[in-house]
């Protein structure tokens, strides 16, 4: 495992694994497992953005939520970095978790549903806040207008309702919420999935200026390649919960390894008048369900560069070329 | 060039929606061709009235809303028929639905009756514009789902909805409104729930049936790539209206309306420089209920003059393909006549 | 069948007569049963209750008694003899009866009925009573011998030797249903009831049935075998209503007894039905829990003061008036006032609400005690009745809970009692069940009097006694000491009404007591 | 303990405006509103109303048709059948209203239980409440008043045991799906107390169906508690409700002649019934937030 | 299909298992003696043989094996006697079950035609003038209480008119169905008002739900004729939610007809249970119990393969 050294670490995953049992048959047995993820390793980087891409159902949600301990994964270590000294967040006590969850905060891909209608807009916050340890009201009001004012809401909001907002501010309010609480670490999973394209605009505008502001450090997933590849400093492309490329971001488009990355990237349509049509990739097929995932290589069924060996042997994630730009792909391995 | 012709022209059609008393316009002297062999692309934000266009032509919506005017004037194989003067769910826009005009709908899961074959959700089209024998209706349903890329026909035509995956309900809801081989299309939406791969199958399957069948389609997303790659003409609506139409190179290389122009801008592209900043409308769309004169996007546009919301924005010829909705046009049209 | 496609032909009119096949001469006499539940599948056993009109017709006992029930005429005995000092009875049986499947009933049937009546469950108690004092009867109820050493059948005659005199012995036998040994030897006495003999018996009485339809209505015609005056009536058609009224209206019914206050409320609006009051011994009384399961004092009822000024605080008479219009007589004793027996020193505890309160006061009562009032009844009248008595109660200021019994009512009051007063009834045959109930050997009752046996002997007496003079001076005696202790608070007794379409049916105008077996002179009945 | 301390300003929300617009709007709720709380003030002021006691016997004045003395007539006692009414009513609503609270205090705690935490909790909940459902519900009834003894605070015991079982199912599925709501994702992401997630975030989402459902259970058990007292299994006889008043029906004499005995609570019993339901129909569509 | 129905019969059988375990022990809890109907209070009865009863009836064995030995017999079909009237239970249900399923399956299809038909002309003209008046009628429906409802016919139909018998039931042997429908009508047609409200409600609420569907606009997008968008699709699939509350129903049809054959004095299984329960007629109780849990579990497995049926999504799950 190679990984730079020049900067430092924050958060790294490690053979990371998070399966769902399939329950079934007479008496609701186990009768198989989805692997949602699988195998994953992947070191974030204080204050960079690390984009994960891939097609629906490939696992980035669940990912995201293993790394906030929304779900328990079932094997793999995360390391986190706190002030120093690296713990495994698998392994937390209460007190360590609630300390993680202070430096790690998430923002979710529904604007509509992240706000509970029921609740005005202070008291999505306030709770959160005082769970945190701001015990003064009057400390907390003024950190949640802060907040708002981050993300260039006015406090005449705090009083009100989500109903009463469009899905943008809704998604602002959100950011300003995980970000109260001075986060060091925010994981956006789709946060622009279920926005207009202007509105999309506003928001990733809004997160990369808030992430230079207060030095933050994001895992930005979504599946629209464009986004990611704009928003990330590294993207990390994955399949049936498997990472098949880790790429710098400005070096995907232009050298993609993975012909999964390959096809990925000549479907995007790209809005300029009689381009791309020629050079589209054909990918015959749909993803295959988890639960049953081809042998070897997962992508081995729909590769339009399949091998013999793709469909026995999985290939390892490895670094080609570039120390940064790792690829599991047969066409790649090297001779051990 | 041969000359186009149009198979449906839309004109000033206005839809308003009622909620319990009050009514609200929706939809403002919408007017668009669609020309014959040819696609054309709807674009624009969510709740701008794409929909409920589409659905206006099909004589469908729903029971609140109501076309107030406008025509929709339909080639019917050299007769030209207004739509909008047949009755709702009479004989004559029956005969309209599924066989001269099919419908691709956003959802594939929701838009198949989960509760029937998708074989006989096919054939239940065909039949009903053709009194032909089952057996042969099943065969053509079958030779369709071949040519629609559905591996397996035979069997396939048995299973369910939900034993398909997106793409390929996708091309079962293709399959019904293609059946009764209709040369209008309409598809809103039709990748929107899909993935990229997948919808780059749907999207190369539509355009072989415009090219190789010489359909028409209507084609509505709000994704400017794949306006740019299937689309021979674009409209751009906003708030219902349509903002600008023309052909796709019009639209994309001379966006001439501030709308259009900062839509195209806004899309981060494959290779957009991390650093550099997104384009952005300010503010959020308004309600169509505070409408009250001029052009809607006055309030978010950057080069918005007095005059954009005292007036009536008239719809002004660049080219004899592309209008814009739009008083800045008009005043350097101005200026270049000076 | 031929009645069948008469039954179609005037189909015209929905009539519910038309279930009824008609009889071929002589015309059809129809009865019911009053029971919302329907008809069931069966003719129900007789030892707990000599039952009702079809039963009687059917099954007959060694004697017919005047419609007194003292007075013996013979039916399957021809004549018997009693011994000078009660304890010997020599029974001649008739010859040549027969059950109605045509095998002969002889005098075995009758001893084998009497020692299975002795190991029955389901069997009124003035048998066992009776039968109990048969020499042997202990050890052949505990099994320890095979045979009831007291009573022996030679040809037709029978001889019975009691240990001790039964004054009653004779009118008990003339109750006694005799069972078909033939078909009922298998079964287990304890068990006889549930035999499936019930639901097609063979009697040995005047009818027999003809036909059972589980569910809907039996029919009974004249039995070939029956020895005495062949009746007039052809055919008997039994059905089950929900109240007898709506029946009498259409005719689904010719003659029926009731004695429930609503049906005779609701009668009286029926013209062409003519009703005989008959008094009967039916009582209702309450029952006062002495002791509670502990064998400890119930302190609320202990003071005899407390259970005067109950009978002084409830206004019997308007009650009985009011809600059992014509049907209950007040009672203050175990003997009814109307009759000879009668101890007419008894207190007659006229309403005095004032005169309760005083008694409650110097009994140092405790109103703040609940005083639990339970009953069984589901009745309305019943219902009715105890919520004024409840109100009655409220009135002298003290706290009630009224409450109808939840578990069975045998359970409910001998076994749980949780309870000071509740509602009970007793069908007696004469005033032997009345007192019996103070004897210190009731089981049940020992429990809740918590009595030292002071009517042990006077109950035995007035068992053993027959004569009459000698009957009325025990009686005296016990209703001296039952007004002295008021261990039951009496109320009144129930009688019963018939009720005749006399412009259809011609009765021989005598009716005594539904509950028991009495001459009723049958074979003069006429459907005119 | 102070929940928000910063205080959340009394202004009155679009939302409760609109509600109490749509509230008064709906003309049958507003009048089923009122017909349940005037019929309630009736009977709660029922000595302010009749002078009659409800058990005071007259017996020289039974069965009396309705007159300007007796408004509603007597009954076999010659009590007032106008102030039994009014007093039944307070037993019959008491009895509706205070079961389906408990019904629905543990149909919420369960079925919130059994909703967001859902395995192996929820599978044994709901195998319970369907073990409860499978019983036919007169039955289990009647063997629990058996055995617990009749009185009004037994029967609604025995109301709440039978009768929590919809609002638990209602309640679980609204979890279930409330469950899948992001901001439950964020709650639990700040790492905010499970109780508390469940309490204070997720059940005031789900307070409209419980609301309706309330309602319909009050109505529900104040027409069972109606049936089982006519079949004399209910309260106590002695107490009048509205049950229990009609229970003097049940004889075709009573039908026929007296119709002035079962008529009168009939009426009550239907008309509060009927309030009930319409509000709770109201309150259906004026909480629906798709409306 | 048919694992799945194998499957779902199989869960069915721990659960009779479980409630007949609850029903017999929950009897046994309470006070009630079930021989005492030996010895009615009301006739003086000697009690020494019922000890010998009590012995041989086994009921001085321990609870587990009293248990054992009637859910043996219950296996066998030998439900034992009700202890009032000693008559076999088996027998009592032949008997009242007949009267019983007759009045509910008239109530079913009344209500099922009426109810059905009235939600459908309800559904496909939202806020008419016909669907606020079918609204308001299952609003009623499902407020006054059967009984009073059933006291106001007999004394309308039965007592003022004349029409119709006011109650009871003319035997089944003697007499076709036709004889006794004018007996039936009161009673049915009050047993069927609540169901009847209740399926106008369920019917109108799924029928506004599925034609809110966008595979209704589909079908319409196929042009074909509305009413084949109504049967074909929006009844088709809100058929089985529609059948599914049917089906939950229909036991209780039985167990609803309680109140229902008091009042009619009908001679059903709904009066043997009042009247064995008010006089604790214990073993009539747990077998009836044990009916009504059995055909509740009927119905819900109905419920399943129904549903399973009618919806491929579970079917083929
Ligand atoms: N709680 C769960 N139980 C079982 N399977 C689950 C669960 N959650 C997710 N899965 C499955 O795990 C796989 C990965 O899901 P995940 O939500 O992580 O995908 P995703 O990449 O976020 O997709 P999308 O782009 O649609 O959000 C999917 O096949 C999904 O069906
Ligand atoms: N049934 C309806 N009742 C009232 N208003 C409606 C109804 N349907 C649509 N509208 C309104 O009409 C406007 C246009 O809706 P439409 O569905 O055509 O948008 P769209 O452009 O298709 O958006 P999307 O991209 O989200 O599908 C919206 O403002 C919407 O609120
Ligand atoms: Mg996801
Ligand atoms: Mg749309």
């Amino acid at each position: 495992m190679t990984t730079s050294k020049r900067e430092e670490m924050i958060f790294s995953i490690k053979n990371l694994k998070t399966h769902y049992p399939v329950l079934g048959g007479f008496f609701r047995k186990q009768i198989g497992t989805v692997k949602a993820v699988d195998d994953v390793t992947i070191d974030v980087r204080r204050g960079e953005t690390l984009g994960i891409v891939g097609e629906s159902g490939c696992g980035k949600s669940t990912l995201a939520k293993t790394m906030m301990l929304l779900e328990k994964p079932t094997e793999g270590k995360m390391l986190y970095d706190f002030n120093g000294e690296q713990k495994d967040v698998t392994k937390l006590n209460a007190g360590d978790v609630f300390d993680f969850r202070s430096r790690v905060q998430m923002v979710f891909q529904d604007p509509y549903s992240s706000l509970n209608p029921s609740k005005r807009i202070i008291e999505s916050f306030d709770e959160p806040l005082r769970v945190h340890g701001y015990k003064n009201p009057a400390e907390r009001k003024q950190r949640i207008i802060e907040s708002l004012r981050m993300v260039n809401l006015s406090e005449d909001y705090l009083y009100r309702f989500p109903h009463e907002f469009s899905g943008g501010q809704r998604q602002r309010i959100s950011i300003a919420r995980a970000l109260c609480i001075n986060p060091e670490l925010i994981i956006c999973d789709e946060p622009v999935s279920a926005l207009d394209v202007s509105i999309q605009a506003q928001v990733l505008n809004l997160m990369k200026e808030i992430q230079k502001e207060l030095n933050l450090t994001y895992v930005f997933i979504a599946h629209d390649l464009s986004v990611v590849q704009y928003m990330s400093d590294r993207v990390v492309v994955m399949y049936l919960g498997k990472i098949v490329e880790i790429s710098e971001a400005s070096n995907l488009h232009v050298n993609p390894l993975h012909p999964y990355t390959e096809a990925l990237l000549s479907a995007v349509p790209v809005p300029v008048v009689n381009e791309g049509k020629s050079k589209r990739i054909p990918l015959t097929g749909d993803v295959p369900s988890p639960i049953n995932r081809p042998s070897g290589c997962p992508f081995s069924n729909r590769c339009p560069k399949r091998m013999d060996i793709c469909t026995q042997v999985e290939p390892p994630l490895q670094s080609y070329g570039e120390e940064d730009h790792q690829v599991a792909c047969h066409l790649y391995t090297k001779p051990i | 060039m041969r000359k186009l012709n149009s198979i449906l022209k839309v004109e000033n059609l206005t839809v308003s929606f009622s909620d319990g008393k009050e009514s609200t316009k929706i939809l403002k002297d919408v007017s668009f061709s669609v020309f014959s062999g040819k696609m054309l692309a709807i674009v624009g934000e969510s709740g701008c009235g794409k929909s409920v266009t589409v659905h206006s032509i099909m004589q469908l919506l729903p029971k609140n809303g109501k076309i107030d005017s406008g025509k929709v004037l339909f080639n019917d194989g050299g007769n030209e028929v207004d739509l909008v003067s047949m009755k709702k769910y009479g004989k004559q826009m029956r005969a309209m639905r599924g066989q001269k005009i099919g419908m691709v709908f956003q959802d594939p899961m929701a838009s198949l009756n989960p509760t029937h074959q998708v074989g006989k959700q096919v054939m239940e089209n065909l039949m009903q514009h053709y009194k032909i024998p089952k057996k042969e209706a099943r065969d053509k349903v079958i030779e369709l789902f071949k040519l629609l890329g559905i591996p397996d026909p035979e069997q396939r035509i048995k299973d369910y909805p939900h034993q398909f995956s997106g793409g390929m309900r996708q091309r079962v809801m293709i399959a019904i409104s293609m059946i009764c081989n209709p040369n209008l299309l309409i598809a809103d939406e039709p990748t929107t729930a899909l993935d990229v791969t997948i919808q780059a199958q749907i999207m190369d399957l539509m355009k072989e049936l415009q090219e190789k069948h010489d359909k028409s389609i209507i084609l509505i997303t709000h994704n400017m790539g794949l306006v740019a790659e299937v689309a021979d003409f674009v409209a751009v609506m906003y708030m219902g209206r349509i903002v600008e139409y023309g052909t796709v190179r019009d639209i994309l290389n001379n966006p001439s309306h501030p709308y259009t122009q900062s839509l195209l801008k806004s899309v981060p592209v494959m290779g957009l420089d991390k650093n550099q900043k997104l384009a952005t409308i300010r503010g959020t769309t308004p309600n169509p209920k505070d409408y009250v004169k001029g052009c809607e996007f006055a309030g978010r546009c950057d080069f918005a003059m007095e005059s954009c919301l005292t007036r009536d924005i008239p719809d002004i010829n660049l080219t004899n393909s592309h209008q814009v909705r739009c008083l800045l046009v008009e005043e350097s049209k101005e200026v270049i006549a000076k | 069948s031929p009645e069948k496609d008469s039954t179609n032909e005037d189909s015209t009119k929905p009539s519910n007569d038309s279930v009824v096949p008609a009889a071929e001469n002589g015309g059809t006499l129809n009865l019911v049963t009053i029971d919302p539940n329907g008809f069931g599948e069966r003719i129900e056993p007789l030892w707990l209750n000599r039952g009702g009109m079809h039963q009687r017709l059917m099954f007959r006992s060694l004697f017919l008694p005047d419609v007194d029930l003292q007075n013996l005429n013979p039916d399957l005995a021809a004549s018997y003899e009693g011994s000078d000092d009660g304890l010997t009875y020599t029974i001649t049986m008739k010859d040549g009866l027969k059950w109605h499947d045509g095998e002969d009933l002889t005098a075995e049937d009758v001893v084998w009925s009497i020692e299975t009546v002795l190991k029955a469950t389901q069997v009124n108690a003035i048998y066992t009573n009776a039968f109990s004092s048969i020499e042997g009867a202990a050890d052949w109820i505990a099994g320890q011998s095979d045979k009831l050493a007291g009573i022996t059948a030679e040809g037709n005659t029978i001889t019975v030797k009691l240990d001790n005199p039964v004054g009653n012995f004779l009118p008990v036998l003339g109750q006694f249903a005799i069972y078909p040994k033939h078909l009922l030897k298998d079964e287990n006495p304890l068990e006889i009831h549930n035999a499936a003999f019930w639901e097609n018996p063979v009697g040995n009485g005047m009818y027999k049935l003809e036909k059972l339809e589980p569910g809907n209505f039996a029919t009974f015609v004249p039995a070939e075998s029956y020895e005495g005056t062949k009746p007039k009536i052809q055919k008997i058609v039994l059905t089950a209503v929900a109240e007898p009224t709506s029946a009498a209206k259409t005719g689904q019914v010719d003659f029926f007894n009731t004695n429930v206050a609503e049906f005779i409320d609701s009668m009286k609006a029926v013209d062409n039905f003519v009703a005989h009051p008959i008094d009967i011994l039916f009582y209702r009384y309450f029952l006062v829990n002495m002791e509670d399961t502990e064998g400890n004092v119930n302190e609320k009822m202990a003071d005899k003061r407390v259970r005067e000024a109950l009978m002084y605080g409830i206004d019997r008479k308007s009650l009985t008036e009011q809600l059992y219009p014509g049907l209950a007589a007040v009672l203050n004793t175990g003997v009814p006032p109307t009759f000879d027996e009668s101890y007419t020193d008894a207190p007659e505890y006229e309403y005095n609400p004032e005169k309760a309160k005083e008694l409650l006061k110097e009994a140092n009562f405790d109103f703040n005690e609940t005083i639990k009032l339970r009953f069984y009844y589901g009745d309305q009248t019943s219902i009715n009745f105890m919520t004024a008595v409840a109100q009655y109660l409220t009135e002298l200021g003290m706290k009630v809970d009224v409450l109808q019994f939840q578990a069975d009512p045998t359970t409910e009051l001998y076994k749980v009692r949780d309870y000071d007063i509740a509602l009970k009834g007793l069908s007696s045959f004469g005033y032997e069940e009345w007192y019996g109930e103070y004897e210190s050997t009731n089981s049940n009752m020992i429990n809740i009097f918590g009595l030292d046996g002071i009517f042990d002997d006077g109950v035995a007496k007035l068992k053993e006694t027959v004569d009459a003079v000698e009957r009325k001076e025990i009686l005296q005696e016990l209703q001296k000491q039952e007004v002295e202790n008021l261990y039951k608070l009496p109320l009144y007794t129930v009688n019963s009404y018939y009720y005749v379409n006399e412009e259809k049916l011609k009765t021989a105008g005598i009716y005594g007591n539904p509950w028991y077996n009495y001459d009723m002179k049958f074979e003069e009945w006429e459907i005119k | 303990m102070t929940t928000s301390a910063i205080e959340v300003k009394a202004k009155k929300t679009s939302l409760l405006k609109i509600r109490m617009k749509k509230m008064r709007s709906n003309k049958l709720a507003t009048i089923g509103l009122l017909v349940c709380i005037g019929m309630t003030l009736l009977s709660v002021f029922a000595p302010f109303i009749t002078s009659y006691d409800p058990a005071q016997m007259n017996l020289s004045n039974i069965t009396q048709a309705p007159s300007a003395e007796h408004i509603f007539g007597t009954d076999k006692l010659g009590r007032d059948v106008f102030a039994q009414v009014l007093y039944g009513g307070r037993v019959s609503i008491y009895v509706g209203v205070l079961s389906a609270l408990g019904g629905t205090i543990i149909g919420v705690l369960a079925g919130a239980i059994a909703g967001y935490f859902g395995g192996k909790i929820d599978s044994i909940l709901l195998r319970f409440s369907e073990i409860f459902m499978t019983f036919p519900q007169l039955i289990l009834v009647l063997v629990l008043v058996s055995l617990l003894g009749q009185g009004v605070n037994n029967l609604i015991i025995v109301f709440v045991i039978t009768g929590w079982m919809t609002t638990f199912r209602l309640v679980r599925n609204e979890f279930l799906t409330v469950r899948e709501e992001t901001y439950v994702s964020v709650c639990r992401s700040f790492g905010i107390p499970t109780s508390s997630i469940i309490f204070k975030h997720m059940l005031p989402n789900t307070m409209s169906p419980i609301i309706v459902a309330f309602t319909v259970n009050v109505a529900g058990f104040i027409l069972a508690e109606a049936g089982l007292s006519f079949l004399g299994l209910g309260v106590p006889v002695t107490t009048p409700t509205w049950g229990n008043i009609m229970n003097a029906a049940q004889s075709i004499d009573v039908v026929t002649n007296y119709w002035w005995l079962w008529l009168a609570p009939g009426i009550a019993i239907s008309l509060f019934v009927l309030a009930i339901n319409f509000l709770g129909d109201g309150l259906r569509d004026i909480l629906d937030p798709k409306q | 299909m048919l694992k799945y129905i194998i499957r779902k019969s199989l869960v069915t059988i721990p659960m009779l298992f479980v409630i007949s375990i609850i029903v017999f022990f929950a009897i046994q809890l309470s006070p009630i003696d079930p021989i005492s109907y030996s010895a009615s209070p009301d006739v003086a009865v000697d009690s020494e043989n019922l000890e010998a009863l009590r012995e041989h009836l086994g009921l001085n064995d321990p609870l587990y094996i009293q248990y054992y030995h009637w859910i043996i017999a219950v296996f066998k079909g030998d439900f034992g006697y009700s202890i009032i009237t000693g008559q076999p239970i088996a027998k009592i249900l032949a008997l009242k079950l007949p009267a019983t399923i007759e009045l509910s399956l008239l109530a079913l299809v009344i209500s099922t035609i009426i109810g059905v038909a009235m939600g459908l002309v309800s559904a496909i003209k939202p806020n008419s003038m016909s669907d606020y008046f079918s609204r308001n009628v299952a609003v009623l429906g499902i407020s006054i209480p059967e009984f009073f409802f059933g006291i106001i016919i007999i004394q309308i139909f039965a007592i003022q008119l004349g029409w119709l018998p006011i109650s009871g039931r003319i035997g089944v042997n003697d007499v076709t169905f036709w004889d006794r429908l004018p007996n039936l009508i009161l009673p049915s047609f009050t047993l069927a008002i609540g169901m009847l409200a209740v399926l106008l409600r369920y019917t109108r609420n799924s029928m506004l739900d599925v034609l809110s569907k966008d595979y209704i606009k589909t079908a319409r997008s196929k042009g074909i004729p509305e009413w084949k968008v109504f049967i074909f699709h929006a009844f088709r699939n809100s058929l089985g939610s529609i059948l599914v509350i049917l089906a939950f129903r229909l036991p209780m049809l039985i167990g609803g007809s309680v109140i229902i054959e008091m009042v009619f004095m009908w001679p059903g299984i709904g009066n043997a249970i009042i009247s064995a329960v008010s006089s604790s007629d214990y073993p009539v109780i747990m077998i009836t119990t044990m009916m009504l849990a059995s055909a509740i579990l009927v119905a819900s497995f109905l419920v399943d393969v129904l549903s399973a049926f009618l919806d491929p999504r579970i079917r083929l799950e």
